[in-house]
């Protein structure tokens, strides 16, 4: 019996965040008034959108460096792709994939170099992915406003501000809108699925799995758990760690390619910001830690979080009759769980050193054991 | 690095470039004006490019279309009263934009498709 | 185990799903006949598009309790959250009796939200205020937009400042607003208006409050500038500016040291004034005429007579209730879509006393006019004088060739 | 096998960090199959040895050393462990370098694991392969069996017993194709007695196939067990080289410890009879220094000193009861109980501390001397601090910590400029008697020192000894002294307790034979526990 409890309670705490997220979620879905269709397509269409992105994260969590906001970067990547392909006009799959081309250099460039940093600041690749991100913002506003239209003529009107100087502000993508979810789109009732996005998904997951398998994979993993033994034993740990956060950078520049094109509207200069908070907030919700993902939590965090963003407004709107305090909430829990997945890891971490600890405790234990008798 | 491995590193390098060659010059978008402006008719039209969502365009008007690449593409023009309209028709190569007068369509004739200056036009 | 809560979990959530489709049905009983969805800023976006959206609840009761407004709002930092603008708009598609959608401000993911709901309703009118899109983009999504008539009004302050008999008209703005299409523009047709009229215009630079500057070093240029700047110019000189937060200190300092204002950028009793004259409206919350009123009599107290103007009624508030009540008249059957005359009458109902004109927006570089964007302006108030009749000039064609840019 | 030649030779090997000599010309050789057991205190020189034959960079830092290495009779200069390891030199380290969620056989073929070759190898490279489970199965299987022992190869290391880590390092270094020569240090420090011996075992059977070996631990009767050469090393020389048959483990300790000084008996003032400090199953969690199970008890106006080898535990019992780790256990002073793990309050309980960081937790480096004696007095005990605006705020009493800080410059002879130094410009023992001014400053009924001479000059060394000597015979303070040198801990205490693995191995007199406090390091089994003195 207390086996079960302790079975259960570990349970818990091992999977806190989802099981808050999915009580949430079930408490949001009636107060929301929605449907369960109208839910179900928005999710279907959602996670068509973002799941590639949250895919990112998962290489650099099993090298041991945390969740990588630096992604970013990769996303700024596919926008430069982006911008290329409306402004030379090339449509459907095609701009999608002329995007692609582009912007998988630049996202190779950006994250050998956002590994060379993290590599200067181990332990906190957090934090430091994070102000690269920032710091990429500038880099980024600099190039769509200087270096596109006076260094590299900018083609079409739609893509230039009206001085002429740099990218507008607002792109619109109707010329690759739903290039890929387009192609094929299977109607089952009221529900539209993107067959070729989703098999494009599915393709990724096929890669992760053999990847895993790899040599590389393999180093990954074992530098994610301890860089002195994998470093001892000849593995090249710095070079792995930037192989991590490129193979991550130069997926979110895919991803952020398939996640506009399902938007079809991109806000050149600040959308890039948002992948890094979204695909964070879906892996951790999906019951991954900063130190283990799998692709079992990229599925179920995107599905939560989803959800959640669906219903929590309207639910807000029905709970408190005001429809800016479920937004509020909205953005709250967005942030609040990775504020909260980041404690709880902390936590963890501790109880683990705790457990640990009982294991020496041998002689008190048994002078409390016997003292009890 | 063996010689196996530069063959198939140039492969792909091949590979990588040919599918750009093939993105751009597939996917690239040209701009087709289809002006309504012929007097035998009275009233708005309703056009559709390659199977895209129908575009009306109003009597004296016109109407800017993206098309993607230069080769053949379908037209289906629909009017009220009248039975609707398929052809054919090729872009004109090496031009960015090209007009359709729908005035000229008769059954069974060819598509009349003139190059312009999209900046003349609207954009 | 984790297999366990993959499957545990699908199956609670549809099971909610279910159970919200079957609660769903109940709920339905003492609906009005159509739905009207309204979407605007939170009160610490856009305060005055959400009191017009109250103002329609009131008219036509809460959808939740049976009546036809069900109103949302997107998000504050819409810039970031393009996802959650679309799904709150989108929602709507998914109540049977929706009818209309109205958002406004209509800020960037309004189109793909409206190209949406078309693909899954096409019965739903789209109708976008204040669009942030650019007006090709809001145009082919939305069956009307609606934005200040930044043109027509080019032409119209200046006449305006003619009458209240400004001799010089001084703009005031900064380089990335002019850099704006609507901005740069207006100044330019504005400039033109002022060579026709016999009024000499000026253009005076301030810092954007936007850079490192902030609001309060640009509010303290403008407060050390003014009196200058009327010393310079002399007192029969109409000031303009483009920025709001410019417009406090400005209207402040010209009820001081003299100067015309005839109308902001986006005009509203409550902007500018309360906080140049210290007023505490509070108790006025909402209802514009007793605003205007104790604005119009704090002004005269200045002696700001028959030289200060404004629009007497939030434009942002005007365009949710009269898109709303436009929508409204639309789905019931009392006017037709694309109706311009019923949709300025839809606005003038809520501003008792002032008019309203429309004009079709029109492509600065082509010169081509889009039949589903309007562009909107309203009678012009001068406290201490009354309206003019703005509504009623005629506009040279000529200012609508005026093109901006390269 | 005297007549071939030897495997590993090392001649005249001398080494000395920037004029500090930690090995002077040693000299001895590792024959076929052989194993030689290498034992020292610490500080012998028993790590440097292994880093030179390694060929770590710290040593070519350091300004390289004397003598040369042969292995196979041909002199060999590594530049790095990798080279060490392609010559067929495998180390297994006391600390487990294993990857926790890896299972056996990963481990044992980390970072040389079978891969099978495709396509995306030619492009991006070998690391591409993926890899071959079922064939690096069979290689650690192989391993294991070599090893002669039972081992899951499934098993993730986390889940395993100590034992079975320590065999999947050594099978990973037998798995390598051509392994001659294994370097284990300390490999039975974390095992229990059971599985030392299933270890032991195994090293004969490896020895049997060829493989020679250099055994390093503290544990001697495991040397005697296993070992066919015994060398000694004690202050960086190698004194005994002997074959194992006829050597006992008492030779060994004696050879180990003993000094050619004798260690100075000093008259010790009289303690009373009753018990002031008593501890009962105190565990402390410190980094490196764990302390699992210690009981003990001091009497009032006792020096107590704890002695040991590094890491096992000796400086986390004073750290623990302190307060600065987290421990658990009961310990009363005077009859009371102390809290655990709050330092606050037991610096209240008439209890002080010298920590043995000086420089790191010891002192304000940045601070005048004032400040840093008065500081915890000040902290601990609100004193030095007047009360201003009716006790609104306190403000601290500049004059009462000048003159407290002139009393002790004068008692300990503390060397400085004057009150108002800084403490980073003192030197190390100045330093160390501030640290002590600092407890003092508490007037404590008791006093845990740790490491007081470590890093100091002999004359420094010898003030500090005496003013703890002459605060223990004139105030009665009873004293707690940990330390690492036995002739120091013998110099001036009642009574020395012998710290091993994180318990008390034994309590000696400092009157004892040298060997005995050598073997109760050495974890060996004594008959004599109890109180000696």
């Amino acid at each position: 019996m207390t086996l079960k409890a302790d079975k259960l309670g570990k349970f818990l705490s091992d999977n806190i965040v989802t099981v808050i997220f999915l009580a949430l979620t079930l408490v949001a879905i009636p107060f929301s008034r929605l449907s369960g269709t109208y839910i179900l397509s928005n999710l279907i269409d959602r996670f068509a959108r973002s799941s590639f992105l949250v895919f990112a994260l998962i290489l650099p969590i099993m090298a041991g460096m945390g969740i990588n906001f630096a992604m970013v970067l990769g996303a700024t990547a596919g926008q430069i792709g982006l911008i290329f392909a409306i402004d030379n006009n090339i449509m459907g799959v095609q701009g999608l994939v002329y995007a692609s081309l582009l912007g998988m250099p630049i996202s190779i460039l950006l994250g050998w170099f956002c590994g060379q940093i993290l590599n200067r600041a181990r332990g906190r690749e957090m934090v430091t992915g994070f102000i690269l991100g920032f710091f990429m913002d500038g880099v980024y506003q600099f190039f769509g406003l200087y270096v596109m239209g006076w260094l590299i003529p900018i083609k079409t009107g739609q893509v230039a501000q009206i001085d002429g100087g740099g990218v507008r502000n607002t792109l619109g993508l109707e010329s690759v809108r739903g290039g890929l979810d387009k192609i094929i789109s299977l109607k089952i009732g009221p529900f539209a699925f993107p067959i070729v996005t989703f098999a494009v998904i599915a393709l990724l997951c096929v890669f992760i799995i053999w990847f895993r398998k790899t040599k590389l994979g393999q180093d990954m993993r074992a530098i994610g758990q301890e860089q002195g033994v994998s470093h001892s034993a000849g593995i090249n740990v710095d070079r792995t760690r930037i192989l991590a956060i490129v193979i991550s950078t130069l997926l979110a520049c895919l991803g952020q390619i398939i996640y506009l094109q399902n938007m079809g509207n991109m806000f050149t200069y600040t959308s890039q910001r948002q992948a890094g908070y979204f695909a964070a907030a879906a892996i951790l919700v999906g019951g991954a830690t900063v130190t283990r993902a799998t692709i079992k939590n990229v599925f179920i965090g995107v599905f939560l979080v989803h959800s959640l963003y669906i219903t929590m407004p309207l639910a807000g709107k029905e709970l408190f009759d005001s429809a800016m305090i479920g937004q509020y909430m909205s953005d709250f829990i967005n942030f609040g769980i990775i504020s909260l997945a980041l404690v709880l890891h902390a936590w963890r971490n501790r109880r683990n050193a705790d457990l640990a600890r009982a294991g020496l405790r041998g002689g008190a234990a048994l002078a409390a054991a016997g003292g009890d008798k | 690095m063996t010689k196996r491995s530069m063959i198939v590193r140039g492969a792909l390098l091949a590979l990588y470039i040919a599918v750009g060659i093939w993105a751009y010059s597939t996917g690239k978008g040209y701009k087709i004006f289809v002006d309504n402006t012929d007097p035998a008719v009275a009233g708005a039209i309703t056009v559709a490019i390659d199977g895209a969502t129908p575009v009306k365009v109003r009597l004296g008007g016109y109407t800017g279309i993206m098309v993607k690449g230069t080769g053949s593409h379908r037209i289906k023009i629909m009017r009220e009263g009248a039975p609707d309209f398929i052809g054919e028709f090729r872009f004109p190569p090496e031009s960015t934009a090209a007009a359709l007068a729908v005035s000229g369509i008769r059954p069974g004739s060819e598509i009349v498709v003139t190059p312009v200056d999209p900046e003349t036009r609207d954009r | 185990m984790k297999k366990g809560l993959s499957i545990l979990l699908i199956a609670l959530v549809a099971m909610a799903l279910v159970f919200t489709g079957c609660q769903k049905k109940d709920a339905d009983a003492t609906q009005a006949a159509f739905h009207i969805g309204v979407v605007t800023g939170s009160v610490s976006q856009s305060e005055d598009d959400l009191r017009g959206a109250e103002e329609l609840i009131k008219l036509y009761g809460d959808a939740k309790s049976g009546g036809m407004i069900s109103h949302l709002t997107y998000p504050d930092n819409f810039m970031d959250q393009m996802d959650t603008t679309i799904s709150q708009i989108l929602s709507f598609a998914d109540d049977p009796l929706c009818k209309a959608i109205v958002v406004n401000q209509a800020v960037p993911g309004t189109a793909e939200a409206f190209k949406r709901v078309r693909e899954k309703r096409p019965d739903i009118l789209l109708f976008a205020g204040e669009p942030h899109e650019d007006p090709p983009v809001i145009q082919a999504a939305a069956d009307i937009a609606v934005n200040s008539d930044f043109i027509s009004r080019g032409y119209t302050i200046i006449w305006a400042a003619k009458e209240l008999g400004a001799k010089t008209f001084v703009h005031i703005s900064f380089p990335r607003h002019m850099s704006y299409e609507t901005l740069g523009l207006r100044r330019l047709i504005m400039e033109q208006a002022c060579a026709d009229l016999g009024i000499k215009f000026v253009f005076e630079t301030a810092p954007d409050p936007t850079t490192e500057v902030g609001v309060a070093g640009a509010q303290q240029y403008i407060l050390e500038k003014v009196p200058q700047w009327v010393e310079k110019y002399g007192k029969e000189t109409a000031f303009f500016c483009t920025n709001d937060a410019h417009t406090e200190p400005l209207l402040k300092q010209l009820l001081a040291f003299g100067g015309m204002f005839v109308e902001a950028d986006l005009p509203s009793p409550l902007m500018g004034y309360p906080g140049a004259l210290g007023l505490d409206l509070t108790a006025e919350a909402g209802d514009f005429t007793k605003i205007l009123a104790k604005v119009e009599s704090a002004v005269v107290e200045k002696g700001g007579a028959g030289r200060f103007g404004t629009w007497a009624y939030s434009y942002g508030f005007t365009v949710t209730a009269g898109l709303g009540e436009y929508a409204r008249r639309i789905a019931a059957g009392e006017v037709q879509k694309g109706d311009t005359a019923a949709l300025s009458d839809s606005f003038a109902m809520f501003t008792p006393g002032a008019k309203w004109a429309s004009g079709k927006y029109i492509n600065a570089i082509t010169g081509q006019a889009a039949d589903n964007h309007l562009l909107v302006y309203m009678d012009t108030y001068v406290f201490g004088k009354g309206y003019l009749p703005t509504t009623a000039q005629t506009i040279d064609p000529k200012y609508y060739q005026i093109k901006f840019g390269n | 096998m005297p007549n071939e030649t030897p495997l590993l030779s090392l001649e005249g090997i001398s080494k000395d960090f920037y004029g500090n000599v930690v090995l002077e010309d040693v000299t001895f050789s590792v024959g076929r199959g052989q194993i030689v057991g290498l034992v020292g205190e610490n500080g012998a020189g028993k790590t440097t040895l292994m880093r030179i034959l390694f060929g770590m960079p710290v040593i070519a830092e350091t300004g390289g050393f004397k003598g040369t290495v042969s292995l196979d009779g041909k002199p060999v200069a590594f530049k790095s462990p990798f080279d060490a390891l392609d010559a067929g030199i495998g180390m297994v380290h006391q600390e487990f370098s294993l990857i926790p969620g890896f299972t056996t056989t990963e481990n044992i073929t980390l970072n040389r694991e079978t891969m099978k070759s495709n396509l995306a190898c030619d492009i991006f490279g070998s690391r591409m392969s993926v890899l071959d489970r079922a064939a690096m199965r069979k290689r650690a299987s192989v391993a294991i069996e070599r090893l002669g022992v039972k081992l899951d190869p499934d098993m993730l290391v986390s889940e395993m017993p100590v034992g079975h880590k320590q065999f999947t390092e050594i099978a990973r270094e037998i798995d390598r194709a051509n392994v001659k020569l294994l370097v284990l240090d300390e490999p039975t420090a974390v095992l229990t007695e059971s599985e030392a011996e299933v270890l032991l075992a195994s090293l004969r059977t490896l020895a049997s196939q060829g493989i020679s070996i250099i055994f390093i631990s503290h544990r001697l009767h495991e040397i005697v067990k296993v070992a066919d050469r015994i060398v000694v090393l004690r202050d960086g020389k190698a004194v005994k080289d002997v074959p194992t048959a006829g050597t006992t483990v008492h030779d060994i300790a004696k050879w180990m410890v003993g000094r050619d000084v004798q260690a100075s008996v000093t008259e010790l003032s009289t303690c009373k009879e009753n018990t002031f400090l008593s501890v009962e199953h105190l565990w402390v969690d410190m980094p490196g220094e764990t302390v699992r199970d210690v009981s003990f008890e001091v009497r009032e106006g006792e020096i107590f000193g704890i002695g040991g080898l590094a890491g096992q535990g000796k400086l986390g019992i004073a750290n623990g009861i302190m307060g600065l780790f987290p421990g658990g256990g009961k310990v009363t002073v005077d009859g009371k109980d102390i809290p655990l793990n709050d330092p606050h309050g037991v610096l209240n309980s008439h209890m002080a501390s010298v920590s043995e960081d000086r420089r790191g937790v010891g002192l304000l480096l940045d601070e005048t001397l004032e400040w840093n004696i008065a500081f915890t007095a000040m902290q601990a005990k609100g004193e030095y601090l007047t009360p201003v605006l009716g006790g609104l705020f306190k403000l601290r009493d500049e004059k009462a910590m000048k003159k407290l800080a002139e009393q002790y410059v004068k008692q300990l002879e503390i060397k400085c400029t004057g009150t108002k130094q800084r403490a980073m410009e003192l030197s190390g023992g100045n330093q160390q008697k501030i640290c002590l001014a600092k407890a003092f400053a508490l007037n404590p009924r008791l006093l845990f020192v740790s490491e007081p001479t470590r890093g100091i000059d002999v004359g420094a060394k010898a003030i500090v000894l005496e003013t703890l000597r002459t605060y223990n015979r004139e105030f009665g303070m009873t004293i707690v002294m940990i330390s690492s040198e036995l002739e120091e801990l013998r110099s001036i205490c009642h009574r020395i307790a012998i710290v091993d693995e994180g318990k008390i191995a034994g309590i000696l007199a400092p009157t004892a034979d040298i060997a005995e406090f050598g073997l109760l390091m050495s974890g060996e089994p004594d008959d004599k526990n109890g109180d000696a003195a």
